[in-house]
C-alpha cells in the first residue's frame, strides 16, 4: 500500500505520522498544481494553434467572399421568405374577403417604412415554422 | 518521478482512448458542424452531438451507474448523464416536448380540411416498409425494427418514446438518423415528389381553406384524445400530451401555463433529452454494422412515406375532380413543419401563384398523430 | 404459440425461417397501416360531424346574440373592472394625500386616449388579483 | 381474419371500458367546460380535469407503476402520470407552489393591519365542523376526515398537501372540490354575508392602511417563519417555502429567482401538480358514495368558514367602536383574491364609495397562514 | 386539561429547541442580513440561509428520510428538503449552474489573450496550501482536507460538486465559506495586491485585446472539453456542461436553449441548490471547531491564490518586457466578475486613464477552467 | 392508549362508539381553531412589536439621513459604474479605430437625454457582471 493510497483512506490516514502528512500532502499540492498547469498550458497551445488555423481560413473566406457567387443563397432565402409572405397575404385576403384562394393573386409586396423588423420574421418563423 | 509520471498517465484519458472512441468525438464534431453551419435541427442535433462527445471521453464515467457498498449504501453517485438519461429511459420526456409542441401547434388547417388525415395516415407506410426491411436484413429483432421504422414517422419524440421503450441499445442511431433525415426533407423529398405527379397535377390550384371557430379548436384535443387513446390504447401518452398543450392554447384561459409548455418546459426537456440521447451513443454501441443499415433503412423509410403520400394525393385528387394537389400529399410524412413548407415550395416552382402552405400543414400535422398512432399499434405489438 | 408470438420474442425470432419472418412482417405492416387509417378515418368522421354541430350551435347563439339580454355579462364585468379600479385609485390617492380613504370619493373615471391597453389590465389583474 | 379482427378488437380501448370510466370521462369534460367557459380555477381545473380524462382511458396504463422482471431489472417502465404523481405522493409539488404563490404575494395590507390574523383564524372555523361532520358521517377515518375538513381552508396546495399525506385515496375529489368551490366563492359567501350583517354594517367605511415600510416587508416572511414554525412544527414546509418566496420579492435583490418562482417554476409544477391529481381520480376511487359526501360537505366547509369570519368580524367591530366593517371577515377563508373581491364588491353594493377591496386582502392572506397552521396541527393529530 | 396543554407543549418547538439551533437560526438571519443588506452574493446566500433556517427549527423534519414499514412500503414520505437534497447528493445540480454560467460568459477576452491561462492555473495555489493547512491541523480527512481547499478555487458550484462528492458532512460551512469570501473579493484582495506590486508596475497599461471571430468562438468550448477531459477525466462533468452552454450561446443557432440554460434553468436550480446546501447545515454537523477552522482557512486559500497570481502576473511583465499588468494576475482566482472589477479598481486608483476590465477577464474565466480542473485532479486522488 | 390514538388509528376508529366520535371530534376542533387561533395572535403581538421597532429604526435612519455622510456610498457607487463605462468605451472605441487601447482617454461622459434607463444599467450588469 502506497503512501497516498493510505493518505486517501479517511480510515488509515489519522494513523500517519506527521511528517509522513507533511510529505504526502506535498505530494498532492505538487502534482495537482502540475496537472493544473500542464492542462492550462496544453490549452493555451491548442487556442493558439488554432487561432492561427483560424485566421487562415477566415482569410480565404473573405477571399471567396468577393466572388459574385456568394450572395446567392442569402437572396433565395430572401425569395422564399417572400414567397411565404405572399402565402400567408393571399391565405389573409382570401380569408378576409371570402373568395377563393385561387382567385387571389398576390402580384407584388411592397415593404412599407424599408426593413422589416427583425422579431417580426423571427415571430413568423417561430408560430408557424419552427417546433422541434 | 517516473513512477508519477506513469501513475498520472494512466489516469489521463489518453492512456485510455481507443480508436473507436476517437472515431465517435470525430462523428459528434461533424454532427455539431452539421447542426450549427448547416442548420440541420440543431434544437436537438446541438445537444446530442454534444452528449455523444462527453460520452465517449474515457474515464470521465459520465454515464456511469452509482456505486452501492455492501450495506448497500451508496458509495459513489452515478455520473451527470446516468441521472438525466432516466428521463429517457422511463420515457418521461419525450410526452413532455409534446405537450410543448401541442402548445405551438395550429390544427386549424386539420380541421378546416379533415380529409388531410388520410394522407398523414398513408404516409405512415414508409414505417412499415422500413420494418420489413429491417426484419428481412436479419440483423434486428422485431422491437429493433419497429424502432427502425418509427424513423420513418419523420418525429424525433415519437422515434425517441418508441426506442427508449422497445431498443434503448439502439436509441443513438435512430435518433441521429430521425433528426438527420428530418433536416434533409428538402433534399430528399422533392424528386421523388416530382417523379411521382405530371405537371398538370403539380399546378393544381387549391381552395381557400374555412375559418375555424373557436369552439371547434377547442373540442379537437379533446375528441382527438379520445378517439385515437380508445382506438390504440398505447398511443395515449403521446397523443395526450400533445393534445393537452394544444387545449392549453386554444382554451385561452391558461395563457401562462401554455407559455411555460412551449417555453421554459420544453427547451429545459429538449436540453436533457438531447444530451441523454448522445450520451447513450457510446462507441461500443454506435460503431456496429447496424448503424449502418439504420443509416440506410433510415433513408428508405423518409422516400416510401413521401411516396404513399403523394399517391394517395394522387389518388384523391382522382376522386374529388382535379380539386387536390397531390403535392400537399408529402408532407404527410410529419417533419413539421419543414415538409409542408417543401410542399409549398415545390408547387411554386410550377406555378408562382400556387400557395399550397396552409394545404399541407393539414397533412402535416395529422401525420404527427399518424404516426404516435403507428407507434401505439407497435407497442402493443412488441411492448 | 402463434406465429406473431414468437415473432415478438427476442430470442425465438432467430430460429424462425426467411418465410415465416415475410409473412410476420406482412402482417404486422397490414395490421400497421389498416389501424393507422383506421383511426384517422374515424377521427375524420368525428371532426366532420363535430364541425356540422358546432355550425349549428354557432348560428344558434348569432341569434342568440342578437337579443339586447345578451350584453349584459359583459358590462357587468366592465363595471366590476371598473370598480376595482376606482377601489385603487381611491388607495392610492387616500395613500398619496395621506387622508383617510372614507373622505375621497372617486366620482367619475374617464379613460384617456379611448381604450385600456390589453397587456395594461391583464397586468393588474395578474399582479393583485390573480394567483393559484 | 376474424382471429386477428377480434385480437384487435380486444387490444382496443372499447373492449375494456366500462361504465365507471365512461361516466368519468364526462365528468371530466364538465369540468373542462366549467374551467374554459366559466372559468372556474382554470389553471389548475383544467390539467387536473385532463388528467382525469387520460387516467380512465383503458387500457392506456398512464399511471402504471414500472413492471419487474425477477432478477430485479426494470421489465417495462411505468406510466408517464406514474412518474409524475411522485411529486405529489411525496409531498414536493405543493410546497413549490407556495414558493411561488409567496413570490406574489403582497403581505403589506396584513403587516399594516395585523388583527386581520383573527379573522384569518376565525374562518378556519369551517374545517373543524366539516372534520365532525365527516366523522359522524361513519364514512371516513379521522385522516380522511382531516383531509376533507382542510377542503375549508380554501386553499389548493394546502388541500393537496395534507391529502396526499393522510389520505392519498381522496387526493382527486378533495382536489376537486377544493378548487371548484374556491371558483365558487362569488356565489356561496354573499348570501351568508348579508344574512349575518345589517344593512349599517355593510355600509362601514374604514380608515386608509397604512403605508408599510421595505424593512418591515422583509422581516415579516422571517418572523412569520418562525413564529408558526415554533408553534406547529408541520406546517414549516408549508409556511417556509410560501415565506421564502415572499422574501425573494420583497428582498429586492433576487429579481431572478422572484421571477423565475413565480413563472417557469410555478407553470410548470402547477401542470405536473394538476395532471398527477387528475390521475388519481380513477373511476373506482372516484365514483364513491364518499365522494357524494365529500362535495356536500365542501360547501359545508366554505359556508361555516364565511360564517365564522364574518362572525368575529361583527364581534371586531363591536370592541372597536363601528371601525371595521364585517364583510372583511369572510375574506379569512383564503381563497385569495376572489374571496376579498367578493368583500369589496357586497360592500360597494350598499355603498358605491365603500372599498374594502385592500382591507379585506389582509384577512384572505391572513386565511392563507391561518390553513397551513390548521393542517400542520391536523399532520401532527393523525401523520 | 393540564394533561392536553402538556401534550400541546410537547408537540411545539419550543419544547425541543436546543441553545445550537438558536445559534443556527441567529448565523441564518445574519447571513440574510448579509446578502439582503450588504448584497453578499445574494443568489446564492439568500437560500442558503433560509434553507439552513428552516432546517433548525426543531420537529419540522424538513430534512428526514422517508420511513418505510416492515414490508417495504412507505409509510412517511420524507422531508422536502431531504428529496431537493437529492440533486446535491448526486452531484446533479451543480454541473446544470455550470451550464447556465457557461451561456452566460464570454471567453472571447481568453481567445484573445491565451496567455491568461497561466495566471488561472497559478491562482489555484490557494487550494493546495490550503489542503496542506487542513491536513496539518490534524481536524480532517484528506477528502475533506480536499473540499476546504477547493475554497480557494473561488468557484461555488465546483465548491459544492466536490464537497457533495469527497466530504458531504462539510457541505454546509464549506459553501457559506466559499460564497462569503467570494463577496468579500473586494476586501481581501487589494491589500495583498498592492503589497506584492510596485507602483510602476500596477500603473502599466495593457495593448488593446484583438477581436475575435466567431468561429474561434464556437470552436472554443469544444476544444477546451476535449484538452481539459482528455488530461483530467473527472473535470468532464463540470468543464463539459459549462462549455455547452457556452456553445449554445456562441453557436447562434439555439438562442431557445442559451436563453433557457441561462434563465429558467439555473434560476431553478439555483432555488434548489440554496436551500439544500443550507439544510446540511444543522446545529450539530455547523456548531463544530471544524467550521472555524474551515471559515479560517478559507481566508488563506484566497490570500494565497491571489498572491500566487500576482506573483506570476510579475513574472510574466518581466519575461514580457513590461507589458503586461501584474494586478490581472489576482483575476486568476475566479470569482467572476468581481475579482476582475478588483484588477480594474486597483489599477485605476495608480492610473485613471488604465482599464484592465477586458484584460482581467482573461485570467478571471480562465480561473474557472483553472479551478475545475483542481477539482477533477482532487476528485481522481481522493474520489 | 389514550382516545385520541385510537382515533388515530384507521383501524381502531370503526370499533369506537358514536359518543366517542363526538367526544374526540370536540377535542379536534376545539384543539385545532386553539392552536389556529394561538399561533395567529401570537403573530400579530410579534408582528405590532416588529412595526414599533421598525419604526424607530426608520426615525433614527432618517435623522442620519440628513447628515451630508450618507450620500458618499451612492456616489461612489455612481463613480464605480462610471468609471467601468469608460473602460468598456475605451474598448469598443478602440476596437473601432483600432488604436491600441493606452492611446485613448476618455475624458469625460455625458449623458444624453438625463438619466439613463434603468433597465440598460441592469442590462449591463446582468450581462457582464452578474453570475453565480
Ligand atoms: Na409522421
Ligand atoms: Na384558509
Ligand atoms: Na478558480
Amino acid at each position: 500500500m502506497t503512501l497516498l493510497e493510505r493518505f486517501a483512506d479517511p480510515d488509515l490516514i489519522v494513523q500517519m505520522e506527521f511528517s509522513q502528512k507533511v510529505l504526502a500532502s506535498t505530494y498532492v499540492a505538487l502534482l495537482g498544481m502540475g496537472i493544473t498547469f500542464l492542462a492550462l498550458i496544453l490549452l493555451w497551445g491548442v487556442i493558439e494553434i488554432q487561432s492561427r488555423l483560424v485566421a487562415g481560413i477566415d482569410k480565404k473566406t473573405e477571399a471567396v467572399k468577393v466572388a459574385p457567387k456568394a450572395k446567392a443563397p442569402e437572396v433565395k432565402a430572401a425569395v422564399t421568405e417572400d414567397l411565404e409572405l405572399v402565402a400567408v397575404i393571399t391565405a389573409a385576403l382570401a380569408a378576409a374577403t371570402g373568395q377563393p384562394m385561387n382567385q387571389i393573386v398576390v402580384k407584388n409586396i411592397r415593404r412599407i417604412a424599408g426593413e422589416q423588423p427583425a422579431w417580426k420574421s423571427a415571430g413568423i418563423n417561430a408560430q408557424f415554422f419552427k417546433r422541434m | 518521478m517516473i513512477q508519477a509520471i506513469t501513475n498520472f498517465y494512466s489516469s489521463t484519458g489518453f492512456s485510455a482512448i481507443d480508436i473507436g472512441q476517437v472515431l465517435m468525438i470525430i462523428i459528434s464534431a461533424v454532427l455539431i458542424y452539421l447542426a450549427i453551419k448547416k442548420g440541420y435541427e440543431p434544437l436537438l442535433l446541438l445537444p446530442i452531438a454534444f452528449g455523444m462527445l462527453l460520452t465517449n471521453l474515457p474515464l470521465a464515467g459520465m454515464m456511469d451507474g452509482a456505486v452501492y457498498d455492501s450495506t448497500g449504501a451508496m458509495a459513489q453517485p452515478g455520473g451527470l448523464f446516468y441521472y438525466i438519461s432516466q428521463g429517457n429511459k422511463l420515457a418521461i420526456f419525450p410526452p413532455l416536448i409534446f405537450l410543448g409542441i401541442g402548445a405551438m401547434t395550429d390544427f386549424a388547417p386539420l380541421i378546416a380540411n379533415p380529409k388531410s388525415l388520410l394522407l398523414g395516415a398513408a404516409a405512415q407506410f414508409g414505417i412499415y416498409i422500413t420494418f420489413f426491411g429491417a426484419i428481412l436484413s436479419g440483423l434486428f429483432t422485431a422491437q429493433q425494427a419497429a424502432s427502425i421504422g418509427i424513423i420513418g414517422g419523420a418525429d424525433g419524440p415519437t422515434a425517441i418514446f418508441l426506442s427508449s421503450k422497445l431498443a434503448p441499445e439502439l436509441l443513438g442511431p435512430i435518433a441521429v438518423a430521425a433528426y438527420s433525415y428530418m433536416a434533409l426533407v428538402p433534399v430528399i423529398q422533392p424528386p421523388i415528389m416530382k417523379a411521382l405527379t405530371t405537371k398538370e397535377e403539380r399546378m393544381i390550384k387549391m381552395d381557400t381553406l374555412r375559418s375555424v371557430s373557436k369552439l371547434e379548436k377547442i373540442l379537437f384535443p379533446i375528441v382527438v384524445t379520445l378517439v385515437v387513446s380508445l382506438i390504440v390504447p398505447p398511443a395515449a401518452t403521446l397523443v395526450g400530451m400533445l393534445m393537452l398543450g394544444n387545449l392549453f392554447k386554444e382554451s385561452g384561459v391558461v395563457a401562462r401555463l401554455e407559455d411555460t409548455a412551449k417555453n421554459a418546459l420544453i427547451n429545459i426537456v429538449t436540453i436533457m433529452l438531447g444530451v441523454a440521447v448522445g450520451a447513450t451513443a457510446t462507441a461500443e454501441k454506435f460503431l456496429q454494422i447496424e448503424t449502418i443499415a439504420i443509416i440506410a433503412l433510415g433513408v428508405v423509410a423518409f422516400g416510401f412515406g413521401t411516396a404513399a403520400g403523394v399517391v394517395l394525393g394522387k389518388i384523391m385528387n382522382k376522386l374529388s375532380g382535379g380539386k387536390i394537389n397531390p403535392l400537399i400529399g408529402s408532407a404527410g410524412v410529419s417533419a413539421v413543419p419543414m415538409a409542408a413548407r417543401v410542399s409549398q415550395v415545390v408547387g411554386q416552382k410550377e406555378n408562382p401563384s400556387n400557395f399550397l402552405l396552409m394545404h399541407a400543414m393539414g397533412p402535416n400535422v395529422a401525420g404527427v398523430i399518424g404516426s404516435a398512432v403507428s407507434a401505439g399499434v407497435l407497442l402493443s405489438l412488441f411492448g
